[in-house]
């Protein structure tokens, strides 16, 4: 693994881009906070996604204009976000019946770890100084029908984040569905990582190198 | 874009299977979806499993639909009811089958189903008959029963009014069990007397947010009950 | 047990304005069918309580005049209602939420048999070839502060409904806390059916004589 | 008369005892009922659990309240937020003690324990180290592990506007919590921008039923976590 980080494949904003082509038109989704927002910008034409965010909004629209929104009215991340028609508001259980019950699609998360097995890292990196905060990501990653990760491929010392089984404290125990990374979309297969698309300018050999487990080729 | 509209309740309920569960709202004729349930008569699905606190009144609706002989089983807490002539000779020929479960526990267990809770504790029923077959436990030194969620393929519900995103709001006591069965059944399909352009309903005020809803059908000035009942309605 | 019902003791109006008397005011209350219904008449001077309807309504007003009304607003015996100033609407897993989770004060039942130790039956009456029916009366004493049951004190067969141990199919064990009767006001105690009250013009003999277990004289 | 209206937040807040478990509504900013803990701080009330799903930002409400070192519990799911530097320091001084809990199985626990459900099964943890110490069980092949019910002794919550009955209404986002808090607990106090006639809210509309509400505050112009931290407030 080296430990600088080259400037090939895709950029934060293209990695959302990416993952946006691949939610089917009317999905109702929750987007975790980092990557996965931005995703929000690029909704491909002729679509229309829901999305829900858990502390109690279905129809999340866009950020306000810098500086505008209201402070009782944001999202998951706390961060100030508008309403689009359509949408409602519910109290916190009800909010959590629609991910735990399996009524959103699609769950977009960031992850420190993801295993071959599909085993989810997101929640805590287990030192033992560290406070302990979960969220609603176990929430999410038990009831979400499919879970995406978008995230870099490794980690800003350059270890990968793709790994056999994860060394963190687990979020979820073989949720994840997708991961999309600067380099890749990669499944989670019966069989392990399985490569779906190289991201451009990318090879297989480069991706195998920054990932910790077998990455099965496009057949 | 997003549009759960449908044209008619024929289209709305086409593909209801043999052997479905469904769950039908309403709480005597406050919330029942006659027109919905009507169609389930012509459509013919039959051996179905029926959800409602009641088994309909007269010879309409859901009282109807049990007399064409396609309800194997009911589950309810109350299948009698001053109207209710038909639920009783298919239960007692051993028909239509019946799940009495009590009504708080009944609603408690759509809403679990709905909720994704596999199954809750509750007081309500420790002692007494409805006990029978469930596992008992002790919490802080109480008696509870284990009672399970339920959920179904199919809810058919009456609402007062929707958006093309499935967002429905009701009238009055006819909320009854619609919001906990659009939560807990796989397709659920609504009938309102009006539907609305995506933003007229108060985002504040919805009741049944459109991610719980397949399906809405516009059915103006729906059949009461009891009207038909007065009117000597037997349907079809 | 004679099988005339002679006219002594209260009627059926006088037994639900006795109860309404016991009442606190700002009191939360669930009425059963049959004389229950009938307390809501006769809320003392001063006082205000809030009606719960377990099909979904808090703050449930008196019938409309004959012929008026609507179809869906119904209370739990399917009967037309009104609504007064502060009602609110909700659906039955939160009207079932306000029962179970202990937050009405009183709820009034009829009874079939009620037990020396506060044992009610109240739905079934075992017979083989009936259709059994429970509606919410296991949910309502199972979980609302206090039960009051008003009842005749005997069956028009002149049995009496106090009894020592229910032989009817139970409602929920050692719930009640008190019964109002044609006949007296009789509280569950620890040690069986105290007396509270003998109706006007009735004596602890006529009661004890109808009642099918030892009632305990006021001190 | 039903009157929950109370004069102030002091007299709202009067009667909390040590060792109390209190939840206090709102998720960062939104919905946090600032005036009433800041009441609260004054008081002088200590030894509290509280349940709330952060643990505040900058030296104001709820932060406040920890850094006076009246909270000797933590019940909550994210208690790193940006703006949260109280409470990492009683945390690692063990002064303050930490339960951390899934968000949505926070939410269900309070939903439960106002429910009058005990316990409940969820899938969400299976697997994790915040499995450990939970009993586990297999219902139709899928893993869950048992959550109790939560209940508290006070609940403080903000919402837009209340009637003399304690019926509430919220606005937005800040509903989060406060429903479900206010079912969960003994008394339930609440300030508001508006009290208004009983009779004005739309029974159809009501989020919180006035029968869990015991006090209603009206509080005008309630202050914004976020305003007051870049005011460089700290309370008292």
């Amino acid at each position: 693994m080296s430990n600088n980080q080259e400037a090939v494949g895709r950029t934060r904003d293209e990695m959302a881009e990416r993952v946006a082509l691949d939610i089917p038109d009317g999905s109702y989704v929750n987007l975790g906070i980092g990557i996965p927002e931005l995703i929000a910008k690029y909704v491909p034409a002729g679509r229309e996604f829901i999305y829900h965010t858990e502390n109690g909004l279905l129809g999340m629209g866009p950020p306000p204009e810098e500086g505008g929104g209201e402070p009782e009215l944001i999202n998951a991340g706390k961060r100030r976000v508008t309403v689009v028609p359509g949408a409602s508001y519910f109290h916190h259980a009800d909010s959590f019946a629609m991910i735990r019950g399996g009524h959103l699609d699609l769950c977009v998360l960031g992850a420190l770890q993801v295993a071959q097995n599909g085993d989810l890292a997101n929640w805590s990196t287990g030192q033992p100084d560290a406070i302990p905060a979960v969220g609603g990501a176990m929430d999410l990653v038990a009831g979400v029908k499919q879970i995406f990760v978008v995230t870099q491929h490794c980690t800003k010392q350059g270890e990968p984040k793709l790994v056999e089984a994860c060394t963190y404290p687990l979020t979820g125990l073989g949720v994840v569905n997708r991961v999309y990374t600067d380099l890749a979309v990669i499944e989670i297969s019966e069989r392990g990582f399985q490569l779906v698309e190289l991201s451009p300018g990318v090879d297989f050999d480069y991706v195998q190198a920054r990932t910790g487990a077998p990455l099965l080729a496009i057949e | 874009m997003i549009n759960k509209q449908i044209a008619g309740t024929a289209e709305a309920v086409a593909d209801v299977f043999d052997g479905a569960t469904i769950m039908i709202g309403g709480f005597g004729e406050a919330g029942s979806p006659i027109e919905l349930i009507h169609a389930l008569i012509d459509q013919g699905a039959t051996n179905l499993t029926v959800v409602n606190n009641n088994t309909g009144g007269g010879e309409v609706g859901l009282a109807a639909l049990i007399k064409a002989g396609r309800v194997s089983k009911m589950i309810c807490s109350f299948p009698r009811t001053a109207n209710s002539t038909v639920f009783p000779k298919l239960y007692h020929s051993g028909a239509t089958k019946l799940e009495l479960v009590p009504q708080g526990t009944l609603a408690e267990r759509i809403r679990a189903g709905g909720a994704g809770i596999p199954a809750f504790y509750t007081a309500t029923s420790v002692g007494t008959p409805l006990e029978e077959g469930k596992e008992r436990r002790t919490i802080d030194g109480r008696d509870y029963v284990l009672e399970y969620g339920l959920t179904g393929d199919f809810a058919l519900i009456r609402g007062r009014m929707a958006d093309r995103y499935g967002n429905v709001l009701y009238n009055k006591t006819a909320r009854n069990f619609s919001p906990v069965m659009a939560m807990a059944c796989k397709t659920t399909i609504v009938q309102v007397e009006d539907v609305v352009d995506g933003g007229e309903l108060d985002p504040e005020a919805v009741v049944t947010p459109g991610i719980f809803v397949n399906r809405v059908v516009e059915q103006k000035n729906p059949a009461y009950e009891s009207v038909l009942i007065a009117d000597g309605v037997s349907y079809p």
